[in-house]
Protein backbone atom coordinates (compact mmCIF):
# COMPACT_ATOMS: atom_id res chain seq x y z
CA UNK A 1 0.00 0.00 0.00
CA UNK A 2 1.50 3.36 -1.10
CA UNK A 3 1.12 6.75 0.75
CA UNK A 4 -1.52 7.82 -1.27
CA UNK A 5 -3.87 4.84 -1.08
CA UNK A 6 -3.63 5.25 2.72
CA UNK A 7 -4.60 9.14 2.19
CA UNK A 8 -7.25 8.05 -0.58
CA UNK A 9 -8.95 5.41 1.81
CA UNK A 10 -9.17 7.85 4.71
CA UNK A 11 -10.38 10.18 2.66
CA UNK A 12 -13.33 7.93 1.44
CA UNK A 13 -14.14 6.44 4.71
CA UNK A 14 -14.24 10.10 6.79
CA UNK A 15 -16.84 11.32 3.58
CA UNK A 16 -19.09 8.29 4.96
CA UNK A 17 -18.42 9.14 8.46
CA UNK A 18 -18.93 13.06 7.53
CA UNK A 19 -22.09 11.64 5.64
CA UNK A 20 -23.22 9.77 8.95
CA UNK A 21 -23.19 13.24 10.60
CA UNK A 22 -25.06 15.16 8.54
CA UNK A 23 -27.53 12.48 7.88
CA UNK A 24 -28.19 11.19 11.05
CA UNK A 25 -27.24 13.33 13.78
CA UNK A 26 -30.30 15.14 14.06
CA UNK A 27 -28.74 18.75 16.23
CA UNK A 28 -27.83 21.24 13.63
CA UNK A 29 -24.53 21.43 15.10
CA UNK A 30 -23.42 18.12 14.47
CA UNK A 31 -25.18 18.74 10.47
CA UNK A 32 -22.65 21.77 10.51
CA UNK A 33 -19.72 19.70 11.84
CA UNK A 34 -20.42 16.89 9.27
CA UNK A 35 -20.48 19.03 6.35
CA UNK A 36 -17.10 19.92 7.20
CA UNK A 37 -15.78 16.83 7.72
CA UNK A 38 -16.73 15.90 4.47
CA UNK A 39 -14.77 19.32 2.92
CA UNK A 40 -12.35 17.56 4.67
CA UNK A 41 -12.31 14.24 3.29
CA UNK A 42 -12.81 15.92 -0.17
CA UNK A 43 -9.68 17.93 0.43
CA UNK A 44 -7.46 15.06 1.40
CA UNK A 45 -8.72 12.89 -1.56
CA UNK A 46 -7.32 16.34 -3.81
CA UNK A 47 -4.51 16.50 -1.93
CA UNK A 48 -3.05 12.96 -2.56
CA UNK A 49 -3.97 13.02 -6.09
CA UNK A 50 -1.49 15.88 -6.50
CA UNK A 51 1.22 13.49 -5.14
CA UNK A 52 0.58 11.50 -8.14
CA UNK A 53 3.49 13.54 -10.40
CA UNK A 54 6.95 12.66 -10.21
CA UNK A 55 9.27 14.23 -8.20
CA UNK A 56 9.03 16.10 -4.80
CA UNK A 57 7.25 18.86 -5.07
CA UNK A 58 3.34 17.96 -5.94
CA UNK A 59 0.75 19.34 -8.34
CA UNK A 60 0.34 22.90 -7.63
CA UNK A 61 -3.16 22.98 -9.18
CA UNK A 62 -4.92 20.58 -6.59
CA UNK A 63 -3.46 22.97 -4.11
CA UNK A 64 -4.99 25.87 -4.67
CA UNK A 65 -7.93 24.18 -5.50
CA UNK A 66 -8.43 22.98 -1.60
CA UNK A 67 -7.09 26.59 -0.56
CA UNK A 68 -9.68 28.24 -2.23
CA UNK A 69 -12.15 24.90 -0.61
CA UNK A 70 -11.04 25.48 2.42
CA UNK A 71 -11.71 29.44 2.91
CA UNK A 72 -14.76 28.90 0.84
CA UNK A 73 -15.94 25.95 3.53
CA UNK A 74 -14.93 28.45 6.89
CA UNK A 75 -17.53 30.96 4.91
CA UNK A 76 -20.19 28.63 4.43
CA UNK A 77 -19.56 27.44 8.49
CA UNK A 78 -19.90 30.33 9.45
CA UNK A 79 -23.10 31.63 8.00
CA UNK A 80 -24.59 28.25 8.69
CA UNK A 81 -23.65 28.64 12.70
CA UNK A 82 -25.14 32.46 12.09
CA UNK A 83 -28.63 30.54 10.81
CA UNK A 84 -28.19 28.27 13.83
CA UNK A 85 -28.11 30.87 16.34
CA UNK A 86 -31.40 33.01 14.81
CA UNK A 87 -33.50 29.91 14.51
CA UNK A 88 -32.13 29.01 18.01
CA UNK A 89 -33.34 32.20 19.05
CA UNK A 90 -36.66 32.08 17.57
CA UNK A 91 -37.75 28.96 18.23
CA UNK A 92 -35.63 27.73 20.88
CA UNK A 93 -35.01 24.25 18.55
CA UNK A 94 -31.94 22.96 17.56
CA UNK A 95 -32.93 20.59 15.89
CA UNK A 96 -34.95 19.99 12.26
CA UNK A 97 -37.88 17.85 13.86
CA UNK A 98 -40.87 19.24 14.26
CA UNK A 99 -42.18 17.08 17.14
CA UNK A 100 -38.52 17.52 18.35
CA UNK A 101 -39.89 20.87 20.92
CA UNK A 102 -37.94 20.27 23.73
CA UNK A 103 -34.71 19.89 22.23
CA UNK B 1 7.73 0.05 2.54
CA UNK B 2 8.06 -0.05 6.30
CA UNK B 3 9.67 2.76 6.58
CA UNK B 4 9.11 4.73 9.50
CA UNK B 5 8.03 7.96 7.43
CA UNK B 6 5.05 5.20 6.34
CA UNK B 7 4.18 4.32 10.05
CA UNK B 8 3.54 8.18 10.73
CA UNK B 9 1.02 8.28 7.59
CA UNK B 10 -0.87 4.85 8.86
CA UNK B 11 -0.53 6.43 13.10
CA UNK B 12 -2.28 10.23 11.33
CA UNK B 13 -4.87 8.40 9.19
CA UNK B 14 -6.22 6.02 11.91
CA UNK B 15 -6.15 8.94 13.81
CA UNK B 16 -8.31 11.16 11.64
CA UNK B 17 -10.82 8.85 11.05
CA UNK B 18 -11.24 7.62 14.91
CA UNK B 19 -11.23 10.97 15.34
CA UNK B 20 -14.19 11.70 12.73
CA UNK B 21 -16.06 8.67 14.26
CA UNK B 22 -15.81 9.77 17.89
CA UNK B 23 -17.66 13.44 16.63
CA UNK B 24 -20.75 11.69 15.86
CA UNK B 25 -20.82 8.73 18.09
CA UNK B 26 -21.08 11.38 21.27
CA UNK B 27 -23.32 12.83 22.74
CA UNK B 28 -22.13 15.45 24.44
CA UNK B 29 -22.23 18.74 22.16
CA UNK B 30 -19.39 20.06 23.60
CA UNK B 31 -16.92 17.04 23.46
CA UNK B 32 -17.66 16.68 19.88
CA UNK B 33 -17.27 20.20 19.39
CA UNK B 34 -13.29 19.97 21.14
CA UNK B 35 -12.94 16.75 19.30
CA UNK B 36 -13.44 18.56 16.11
CA UNK B 37 -11.12 21.20 16.92
CA UNK B 38 -8.64 18.34 17.90
CA UNK B 39 -9.41 17.00 14.05
CA UNK B 40 -8.42 19.99 12.65
CA UNK B 41 -5.35 20.11 14.20
CA UNK B 42 -4.55 16.53 13.06
CA UNK B 43 -5.66 17.42 9.39
CA UNK B 44 -2.96 19.73 9.43
CA UNK B 45 0.29 17.25 9.91
CA UNK B 46 -1.80 15.09 7.09
CA UNK B 47 -1.14 18.60 5.02
CA UNK B 48 2.13 18.48 6.22
CA UNK B 49 3.14 14.66 5.46
CA UNK B 50 1.29 15.02 1.66
CA UNK B 51 3.88 17.79 0.80
CA UNK B 52 1.23 20.38 1.09
CA UNK B 53 2.83 23.15 3.59
CA UNK B 54 0.42 26.34 2.10
CA UNK B 55 -2.56 24.02 3.03
CA UNK B 56 -1.06 23.13 6.23
CA UNK B 57 -0.83 26.96 6.65
CA UNK B 58 -4.01 27.73 6.10
CA UNK B 59 -5.63 24.83 8.09
CA UNK B 60 -3.84 25.73 11.53
CA UNK B 61 -4.60 29.55 10.85
CA UNK B 62 -8.45 28.67 9.86
CA UNK B 63 -9.11 25.63 12.12
CA UNK B 64 -7.16 26.73 15.26
CA UNK B 65 -8.51 30.13 15.15
CA UNK B 66 -11.57 31.48 13.58
CA UNK B 67 -13.52 27.95 12.95
CA UNK B 68 -12.44 26.80 16.38
CA UNK B 69 -13.54 30.33 17.98
CA UNK B 70 -17.12 30.13 15.78
CA UNK B 71 -17.88 26.71 17.08
CA UNK B 72 -17.23 27.46 20.29
CA UNK B 73 -19.51 30.86 20.21
CA UNK B 74 -21.96 29.28 19.18
CA UNK B 75 -22.01 26.16 21.50
CA UNK B 76 -22.35 29.32 24.22
CA UNK B 77 -24.83 30.30 23.07
CA UNK B 78 -27.09 27.68 22.57
CA UNK B 79 -26.42 27.01 26.30
CA UNK B 80 -27.17 30.65 26.98
CA UNK B 81 -31.56 29.58 26.84
CA UNK B 82 -33.62 31.20 29.17
CA UNK B 83 -31.32 34.26 30.14
CA UNK B 84 -32.64 37.34 29.62
CA UNK B 85 -30.94 40.04 27.68
CA UNK B 86 -29.56 41.53 30.42
CA UNK B 87 -28.54 39.06 32.43
CA UNK B 88 -26.67 37.78 29.55
CA UNK B 89 -24.50 40.70 28.93
CA UNK B 90 -23.63 40.60 32.86
CA UNK B 91 -22.41 36.83 32.33
CA UNK B 92 -20.47 38.06 29.42
CA UNK B 93 -18.66 40.74 31.94
CA UNK B 94 -17.83 38.07 34.73
CA UNK B 95 -18.93 40.97 37.21
CA UNK B 96 -22.46 40.47 38.43
CA UNK B 97 -23.29 37.00 37.12
CA UNK B 98 -24.27 35.99 40.93
CA UNK B 99 -26.27 39.18 41.41
CA UNK C 1 20.35 9.14 9.16
CA UNK C 2 19.23 12.20 11.11
CA UNK C 3 16.51 12.28 9.63
CA UNK C 4 15.45 9.17 10.70
CA UNK C 5 16.36 10.62 14.36
CA UNK C 6 13.85 13.48 13.37
CA UNK C 7 10.85 11.11 12.12
CA UNK C 8 11.64 9.05 15.11
CA UNK C 9 11.29 11.95 17.45
CA UNK C 10 8.22 13.19 15.84
CA UNK C 11 6.53 9.77 16.88
CA UNK C 12 7.12 9.60 20.28
CA UNK C 13 6.05 12.80 20.39
CA UNK C 14 2.84 11.88 18.23
CA UNK C 15 2.28 9.13 21.02
CA UNK C 16 2.75 11.39 23.78
CA UNK C 17 0.40 13.91 22.24
CA UNK C 18 -2.22 11.34 22.11
CA UNK C 19 -2.10 10.82 25.76
CA UNK C 20 -4.10 13.95 25.97
CA UNK C 21 -7.07 12.16 24.19
CA UNK C 22 -7.62 10.50 28.19
CA UNK C 23 -8.77 13.75 29.20
CA UNK C 24 -10.72 15.03 26.37
CA UNK C 25 -12.56 11.62 26.60
CA UNK C 26 -12.66 11.54 31.11
CA UNK C 27 -12.99 15.32 30.99
CA UNK C 28 -14.29 15.50 34.33
CA UNK C 29 -15.47 19.30 33.32
CA UNK C 30 -15.44 21.18 30.02
CA UNK C 31 -11.99 23.06 31.14
CA UNK C 32 -9.98 19.31 31.09
CA UNK C 33 -11.40 18.34 27.44
CA UNK C 34 -10.60 22.44 26.29
CA UNK C 35 -6.95 22.59 28.17
CA UNK C 36 -6.26 18.90 25.99
CA UNK C 37 -7.48 20.54 22.72
CA UNK C 38 -4.67 23.10 23.28
CA UNK C 39 -2.72 20.69 24.62
CA UNK C 40 -2.25 19.23 20.86
CA UNK C 41 -1.86 22.66 19.78
CA UNK C 42 1.65 23.24 21.80
CA UNK C 43 2.63 19.70 20.90
CA UNK C 44 1.70 20.27 17.15
CA UNK C 45 4.44 23.11 17.13
CA UNK C 46 7.30 20.93 18.47
CA UNK C 47 6.16 17.97 15.79
CA UNK C 48 5.68 20.77 13.19
CA UNK C 49 9.50 22.00 13.68
CA UNK C 50 10.75 18.28 14.22
CA UNK C 51 9.12 17.56 10.63
CA UNK C 52 10.62 20.69 9.47
CA UNK C 53 13.92 19.23 9.99
CA UNK C 54 12.72 15.80 9.46
CA UNK C 55 11.69 16.34 5.66
CA UNK C 56 13.70 19.74 5.30
CA UNK C 57 11.01 21.64 4.46
CA UNK C 58 11.66 25.19 6.71
CA UNK C 59 8.04 26.18 5.55
CA UNK C 60 7.11 24.01 8.58
CA UNK C 61 8.01 26.31 10.88
CA UNK C 62 5.47 29.21 9.50
CA UNK C 63 3.12 26.64 10.46
CA UNK C 64 4.47 26.22 13.78
CA UNK C 65 4.72 29.84 13.81
CA UNK C 66 0.77 30.37 13.21
CA UNK C 67 0.08 27.12 15.20
CA UNK C 68 1.98 29.05 18.46
CA UNK C 69 0.21 32.37 17.69
CA UNK C 70 -3.38 31.17 17.04
CA UNK C 71 -3.96 28.00 19.49
CA UNK C 72 -4.46 30.86 22.17
CA UNK C 73 -7.48 31.97 20.46
CA UNK C 74 -9.65 28.85 20.67
CA UNK C 75 -9.13 28.80 24.30
CA UNK C 76 -9.98 32.29 24.84
CA UNK C 77 -13.60 31.54 23.33
CA UNK C 78 -14.28 28.90 25.54
CA UNK C 79 -13.16 30.73 28.41
CA UNK C 80 -15.29 34.11 27.18
CA UNK C 81 -18.04 32.15 25.29
CA UNK C 82 -18.74 28.56 25.67
CA UNK C 83 -17.69 28.39 29.92
CA UNK C 84 -18.61 31.60 31.16
CA UNK C 85 -22.43 31.60 29.67
CA UNK C 86 -23.00 28.50 30.97
CA UNK C 87 -21.57 29.64 34.53
CA UNK C 88 -25.30 31.86 35.09
CA UNK C 89 -27.23 28.33 34.20
CA UNK C 90 -25.81 26.21 36.42
CA UNK C 91 -24.33 27.04 39.81
CA UNK C 92 -21.04 24.86 39.16
CA UNK C 93 -20.15 27.12 36.43
CA UNK C 94 -18.89 24.09 34.22
CA UNK C 95 -20.10 22.23 31.50
CA UNK C 96 -19.75 18.61 30.85
CA UNK D 1 -29.42 21.44 28.07
CA UNK D 2 -29.42 21.06 24.47
CA UNK D 3 -27.87 17.39 23.63
CA UNK D 4 -31.18 15.44 25.39
CA UNK D 5 -31.62 14.58 21.91
CA UNK D 6 -33.36 11.23 20.92
CA UNK D 7 -31.41 9.17 19.00
CA UNK D 8 -32.78 7.72 15.99
CA UNK D 9 -34.36 4.36 15.95
CA UNK D 10 -32.34 1.20 16.30
CA UNK D 11 -33.62 -0.39 12.70
CA UNK D 12 -33.67 3.06 11.13
CA UNK D 13 -29.80 3.68 12.58
CA UNK D 14 -28.60 0.17 11.13
CA UNK D 15 -30.06 0.74 7.84
CA UNK D 16 -28.17 3.84 8.16
CA UNK D 17 -24.98 2.35 8.86
CA UNK D 18 -25.27 -0.39 6.34
CA UNK D 19 -26.19 2.19 3.43
CA UNK D 20 -22.96 4.57 4.90
CA UNK D 21 -20.76 1.21 4.28
CA UNK D 22 -22.31 0.61 1.15
CA UNK D 23 -21.07 4.35 0.00
CA UNK D 24 -17.54 3.60 1.58
CA UNK D 25 -17.13 0.74 -0.45
CA UNK D 26 -18.01 1.87 -3.61
CA UNK D 27 -16.08 5.72 -2.78
CA UNK D 28 -12.91 3.53 -2.16
CA UNK D 29 -13.24 1.57 -5.37
CA UNK D 30 -13.60 4.99 -7.20
CA UNK D 31 -11.00 6.65 -5.57
CA UNK D 32 -8.33 3.68 -5.84
CA UNK D 33 -9.13 4.10 -9.98
CA UNK D 34 -8.28 7.04 -10.13
CA UNK D 35 -5.81 7.47 -13.04
CA UNK D 36 -1.92 7.66 -11.41
CA UNK D 37 -0.21 8.71 -14.36
CA UNK D 38 1.08 12.44 -14.76
CA UNK D 39 -1.66 14.82 -16.32
CA UNK D 40 1.17 17.47 -17.38
CA UNK D 41 -0.63 20.01 -15.59
CA UNK D 42 2.22 20.26 -13.18
CA UNK D 43 5.03 20.54 -15.30
CA UNK D 44 3.10 22.95 -17.58
CA UNK D 45 3.23 25.18 -14.13
CA UNK D 46 6.58 25.07 -13.67
CA UNK D 47 7.11 26.03 -17.53
CA UNK D 48 5.18 29.11 -17.34
CA UNK D 49 6.19 30.35 -13.53
CA UNK D 50 8.51 32.94 -15.08
CA UNK D 51 5.55 34.50 -16.82
CA UNK D 52 3.38 34.10 -13.24
CA UNK D 53 5.17 37.24 -11.78
CA UNK D 54 5.27 34.96 -8.20
CA UNK D 55 7.48 32.17 -8.00
CA UNK D 56 5.34 30.19 -5.39
CA UNK D 57 3.45 27.46 -7.84
CA UNK D 58 0.32 28.07 -5.73
CA UNK D 59 0.42 32.15 -5.64
CA UNK D 60 0.97 31.58 -9.16
CA UNK D 61 -2.14 29.03 -9.61
CA UNK D 62 -4.28 31.18 -7.35
CA UNK D 63 -3.80 34.58 -8.66
CA UNK D 64 -2.85 34.49 -12.21
CA UNK D 65 -3.23 30.56 -13.79
CA UNK D 66 -6.44 30.06 -12.51
CA UNK D 67 -7.45 33.97 -11.04
CA UNK D 68 -11.09 33.44 -11.75
CA UNK D 69 -11.67 30.90 -9.04
CA UNK D 70 -9.96 33.70 -6.63
CA UNK D 71 -12.15 36.16 -7.79
CA UNK D 72 -15.67 33.45 -7.52
CA UNK D 73 -14.14 32.25 -4.09
CA UNK D 74 -13.74 36.30 -2.51
CA UNK D 75 -17.18 36.66 -4.55
CA UNK D 76 -18.27 33.57 -2.76
CA UNK D 77 -17.09 35.31 0.84
CA UNK D 78 -18.61 38.72 0.61
CA UNK D 79 -22.08 36.97 -0.22
CA UNK D 80 -21.94 35.27 3.25
CA UNK D 81 -20.71 37.86 5.24
CA UNK D 82 -23.68 39.94 3.35
CA UNK D 83 -25.97 36.52 4.40
CA UNK D 84 -24.46 36.88 8.15
CA UNK D 85 -24.98 40.75 8.73
CA UNK D 86 -28.44 40.36 6.86
CA UNK D 87 -29.43 37.60 9.64
CA UNK D 88 -29.01 40.47 12.04
CA UNK D 89 -31.33 42.71 13.34
CA UNK D 90 -30.10 46.44 11.53
CA UNK D 91 -27.75 48.44 13.24
CA UNK D 92 -25.98 45.24 14.86
CA UNK D 93 -23.13 46.21 13.42
CA UNK D 94 -23.16 49.42 14.67
CA UNK D 95 -23.58 48.69 18.42
CA UNK D 96 -20.78 46.73 18.09
CA UNK D 97 -19.97 47.44 22.39
CA UNK D 98 -19.15 44.56 24.06
CA UNK D 99 -18.72 43.55 27.70
CA UNK D 100 -15.47 46.19 29.35
CA UNK D 101 -12.11 45.70 29.43
CA UNK D 102 -12.27 43.51 32.47
CA UNK D 103 -9.76 40.72 33.28
CA UNK D 104 -6.30 41.91 33.28
CA UNK D 105 -4.49 38.53 32.17
CA UNK D 106 -6.24 38.53 29.54
CA UNK D 107 -5.22 42.17 28.72
CA UNK D 108 -2.01 41.17 28.72
CA UNK D 109 -2.21 38.62 26.36
CA UNK D 110 -4.08 40.49 24.23
CA UNK D 111 -1.25 43.34 24.28
CA UNK D 112 1.41 40.96 23.35
CA UNK D 113 -0.34 38.62 20.38
CA UNK D 114 -2.09 40.67 18.91
CA UNK D 115 1.15 43.12 17.61
CA UNK D 116 2.81 39.75 16.48
CA UNK D 117 -0.14 38.46 14.91
CA UNK D 118 0.00 41.68 12.73
CA UNK D 119 3.57 40.77 12.34
CA UNK D 120 2.97 37.55 11.25
CA UNK D 121 0.70 38.24 8.89
CA UNK D 122 2.65 40.84 7.28
CA UNK D 123 5.36 38.42 6.96
CA UNK D 124 3.19 35.73 5.21
CA UNK D 125 1.83 38.01 2.88
CA UNK D 126 5.23 38.76 1.79
CA UNK D 127 6.73 35.61 1.82
CA UNK D 128 3.84 34.05 -0.40
CA UNK D 129 5.65 35.36 -3.59
CA UNK D 130 8.11 32.81 -3.65
CA UNK D 131 7.49 30.65 -0.30
CA UNK D 132 4.19 28.92 1.42
CA UNK D 133 2.05 32.14 2.29
CA UNK D 134 -0.03 34.33 0.74
CA UNK D 135 -3.35 36.66 1.09
CA UNK D 136 -5.62 33.70 2.69
CA UNK D 137 -3.09 32.85 5.18
CA UNK D 138 -2.36 36.27 6.04
CA UNK D 139 -6.22 37.41 6.31
CA UNK D 140 -7.00 34.30 8.18
CA UNK D 141 -4.66 35.54 11.36
CA UNK D 142 -5.14 38.72 10.58
CA UNK D 143 -9.29 37.77 11.41
CA UNK D 144 -8.16 35.50 14.21
CA UNK D 145 -6.25 38.88 15.51
CA UNK D 146 -9.51 40.20 15.65
CA UNK D 147 -11.28 37.34 17.21
CA UNK D 148 -8.86 37.95 20.33
CA UNK D 149 -9.49 41.84 19.88
CA UNK D 150 -13.08 41.22 20.38
CA UNK D 151 -13.27 38.26 22.59
CA UNK D 152 -11.31 40.39 25.17
CA UNK D 153 -13.66 43.04 25.47
CA UNK D 154 -12.07 45.88 23.18
CA UNK D 155 -14.70 48.74 22.28
CA UNK D 156 -14.03 49.18 18.34
CA UNK D 157 -12.53 52.45 17.85
CA UNK D 158 -14.53 55.21 16.58
CA UNK D 159 -12.63 55.65 12.83
CA UNK D 160 -13.63 52.25 12.20
CA UNK D 161 -17.20 53.00 11.54
CA UNK D 162 -19.82 50.50 10.44
CA UNK D 163 -19.49 51.86 6.47
CA UNK D 164 -15.46 51.84 6.96
CA UNK D 165 -15.94 48.31 8.12
CA UNK D 166 -18.05 47.12 4.55
CA UNK D 167 -15.83 49.19 2.48
CA UNK D 168 -12.82 47.08 3.97
CA UNK D 169 -15.11 44.03 3.25
CA UNK D 170 -15.51 44.88 -0.40
CA UNK D 171 -12.46 46.30 -1.67
CA UNK D 172 -10.42 43.38 -1.92
CA UNK D 173 -12.93 41.82 -4.31
CA UNK D 174 -13.54 45.31 -5.96
CA UNK D 175 -9.64 45.81 -6.47
CA UNK D 176 -9.33 42.27 -7.92
CA UNK D 177 -12.54 42.63 -10.28
CA UNK D 178 -10.98 46.24 -11.43
CA UNK D 179 -7.64 44.61 -12.17
CA UNK D 180 -9.18 41.48 -13.83
CA UNK D 181 -11.58 43.55 -16.67
CA UNK D 182 -8.70 46.29 -17.26
CA UNK D 183 -6.69 44.18 -19.66
CA UNK D 184 -10.19 43.32 -21.60
CA UNK D 185 -9.78 46.84 -22.67
CA UNK D 186 -6.73 46.45 -24.11
CA UNK D 187 -7.65 43.42 -26.24
CA UNK D 188 -6.75 40.75 -24.01
CA UNK D 189 -8.30 38.43 -21.97
CA UNK D 190 -10.14 38.21 -18.75
CA UNK D 191 -7.55 38.80 -15.80
CA UNK D 192 -4.56 38.63 -18.53
CA UNK D 193 -1.87 40.84 -16.95
CA UNK D 194 0.72 42.40 -18.70
CA UNK D 195 3.89 40.54 -18.51
CA UNK D 196 5.89 43.80 -16.61
CA UNK D 197 3.00 44.14 -14.03
CA UNK D 198 2.18 40.78 -13.40
CA UNK D 199 4.46 40.97 -9.87
CA UNK D 200 3.51 44.86 -8.50
CA UNK D 201 -0.37 43.57 -9.77
CA UNK D 202 -0.45 40.63 -7.48
CA UNK D 203 0.88 42.13 -4.70
CA UNK D 204 -1.28 44.63 -4.70
CA UNK D 205 -4.40 42.42 -5.09
CA UNK D 206 -3.03 40.53 -2.23
CA UNK D 207 -2.62 42.95 0.04
CA UNK D 208 -6.11 44.52 -0.49
CA UNK D 209 -7.33 40.22 -0.44
CA UNK D 210 -5.68 40.11 3.01
CA UNK D 211 -7.65 43.32 4.72
CA UNK D 212 -10.94 42.16 3.11
CA UNK D 213 -10.17 38.60 4.22
CA UNK D 214 -9.49 39.57 8.14
CA UNK D 215 -12.21 42.25 8.33
CA UNK D 216 -14.72 39.60 6.81
CA UNK D 217 -13.95 36.82 9.11
CA UNK D 218 -13.56 39.39 12.33
CA UNK D 219 -16.88 40.36 11.43
CA UNK D 220 -18.65 37.01 11.02
CA UNK D 221 -17.40 36.78 14.33
CA UNK D 222 -18.71 39.59 15.95
CA UNK D 223 -22.07 39.90 14.36
CA UNK D 224 -22.70 36.46 15.06
CA UNK D 225 -21.92 36.84 18.25
CA UNK D 226 -23.43 39.78 19.03
CA UNK D 227 -25.78 39.90 21.86
CA UNK D 228 -29.01 39.11 21.68
CA UNK D 229 -31.58 42.02 22.27
CA UNK D 230 -34.72 41.88 23.94
CA UNK D 231 -37.22 41.25 22.00
CA UNK D 232 -34.90 38.34 20.39
CA UNK D 233 -35.43 36.35 23.47
CA UNK D 234 -39.20 36.09 22.73
CA UNK D 235 -40.53 32.73 22.13
CA UNK D 236 -37.71 31.31 23.84
CA UNK D 237 -40.17 30.16 27.29
CA UNK D 238 -41.19 26.40 25.73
Amino acid sequence: MTQIEIYLLAGAAMFCIGLYGLVVRPHLLHKVMGLNVMAVAVFLVLVSVARRVPGPTPDALPHAMVLTGIVVSVAATAYSLALIKRIYTETGAVTLQETDDDA
Amino acid sequence: MNSPVLWLDILVVVILILLSIRIFSEASLFKSVVLFIALGLFVSFAWVKLAAPDIALTEAALGAGVTGALLLDTVGHLRSRNVPYSKHRHAEDGTSSNA
Amino acid sequence: MPEGVFVGFAIVIFITMLLGFIRVERGPTAADRMLAAQLFGTTGVALMLLLAEAFQVPALRDVALVLALLAAVTGIAFVKRANQIQGSETPGGTVS
Amino acid sequence: MPNNIERPRRAQHIVAVGLLVAVFVLLARAVLYIPMHDTGVASSIQDNLQISGVLNPVTAVLLNFRGYDTLLEIAVLVLAIIGVLSLQREGMLASGRLAPFADPALSLLTRILVPMMILIAGYLLWAGEKAPGGAFQAGSILGAAGVLVTLSGHVRPGWLSPAIVKIIIAVGFVVFLVAAIIPMFFDKNLLEYPLHLAKPLIILIETWLTFSIGMILVTMFISSAAPITDDYVRGDAT
